[in-house]
């Protein structure tokens, strides 16, 4: 299930509709939520602003999910991502893989978002007390 | 004709997000048509020029010596930063 | 933050309130959620009950949750595991890790499930249609 | 006085989950306690003998040389299967 959008999500209500379409066969979901920061680069964050490639975005995070299935054994996936104006502590991305193993469930989860954070369409530009800034570079894998 | 179309830092620099252009008929490959567009004055010249530019044909992430045809959709942008 | 308990827990009520406490630090918030399976080993899985070692458990959880705060820089850690009757697709447990960068999310929700199956006191009886038998290993690690 | 505990199967198996023993002056270590609980019967002396078994003292699992004292909580169990 892939879902690009301006509005909120709750990620509660993702986990309870995986669940109740789970018919006991996944033992294992891990998910991944995405919050903004107050920090990058050493400047306070007021507010950021997500642009999007609408039609290739939600290609590319298709090509994502699919990927992940052939690789792994997957029974759901979610993956959801905000665009537009958001603030920090606003969630950004949530992205989920259940699976009967957890192994497969967490290199899954992980893979995903990894590959969303190179492949998929989707640029912040950040709004400090300095003015605005296009975030230039990937966020530090730590 | 092709849709051209540029994002996010790319977009404002060349103060231009959709274009739409005809193809001359010796430009047959992305290369051809990103030179092509550079020979437009400095900025597009030095924009273009950045080597960590992708560029997608039809939706779609490709190299430079991809195939460009009539009816295409090519759009460039900087390394993505979402997630 | 470490709970054991027999009543359900809500992951997304877990989730929000994590978020409402990270003050902009956090990133990156890395949640498993176990859930009951209907088949293992071949048979169909009707209920389980989970005993644990009063005491011994929340000592044993308190280490593992240590342990992560030492070896990752996390702002928040959830470790909720329940015990009693439970029925295929309830929820068993559920280990979340918030850190300001990804991959040491996943490290550590990792390693506190991981060592949570092999190190905190709880023992799952089934109930199969040919009667009840205790898990004597491990679920398979896929 | 020491705390005995048995869970799980293993509580099943012997049909006693928690019972106080005076200790015998030359039991010092859990290998020896484990040991002297053993002699009990064939059950026990199988239970106790199967090396998967996992032991506690006061709720921090040890290797079989761990010493014993009065007053310890000592616990035998299977390997977990939570989470």
């Amino acid at each position: 299930m892939i879902r690009v959008q301006t509005e909120d999500f709750d990620p509660g209500a993702e986990l309870e509709q995986l669940r109740r379409n789970n018919g006991g066969k996944a033992g294992a979901v891990v998910s991944f939520m995405g919050l903004v920061r107050d920090l990058n680069e050493g400047d306070t964050i007021r507010q950021m602003t997500l642009e999007h490639y609408p039609g290739m975005t939600e290609k590319a995070l298709g090509i994502i999910e699919t990927t992940a299935r052939e690789r792994w054994k997957l029974t759901d996936v979610i993956i959801i991502h905000r665009i537009g104006p958001l603030a920090p502590d606003d969630r950004i991305v949530f992205v989920a893989a259940a699976s009967p193993h957890r192994k497969q469930a967490f290199h899954a989860c992980e893979y995903m978002i990894d590959t969303l954070k190179t492949d998929a369409p989707f640029w912040k530009k950040e709004a400090t007390a300095s003015g605005n800034r296009w975030v230039s570079t990937p966020p530090v894998i730590g | 004709m092709v849709q051209l179309r540029f994002f996010a830092s790319l977009r404002e620099t060349l103060g231009v997000g959709d274009e739409q252009v005809v193809l001359p008929d010796d430009i047959t490959d992305i290369s051809a048509l990103t030179g092509w567009l550079q020979e437009r004055n400095d900025i597009w010249h030095t924009a273009l020029g950045d080597s960590r530019v992708h560029v997608a044909v039809n939706q779609v992430l490709v190299k430079p010596d991809c195939a460009v045809n009539d009816g295409d959709e090519v759009a460039w942008f900087p390394p993505v930063t979402g997630g």
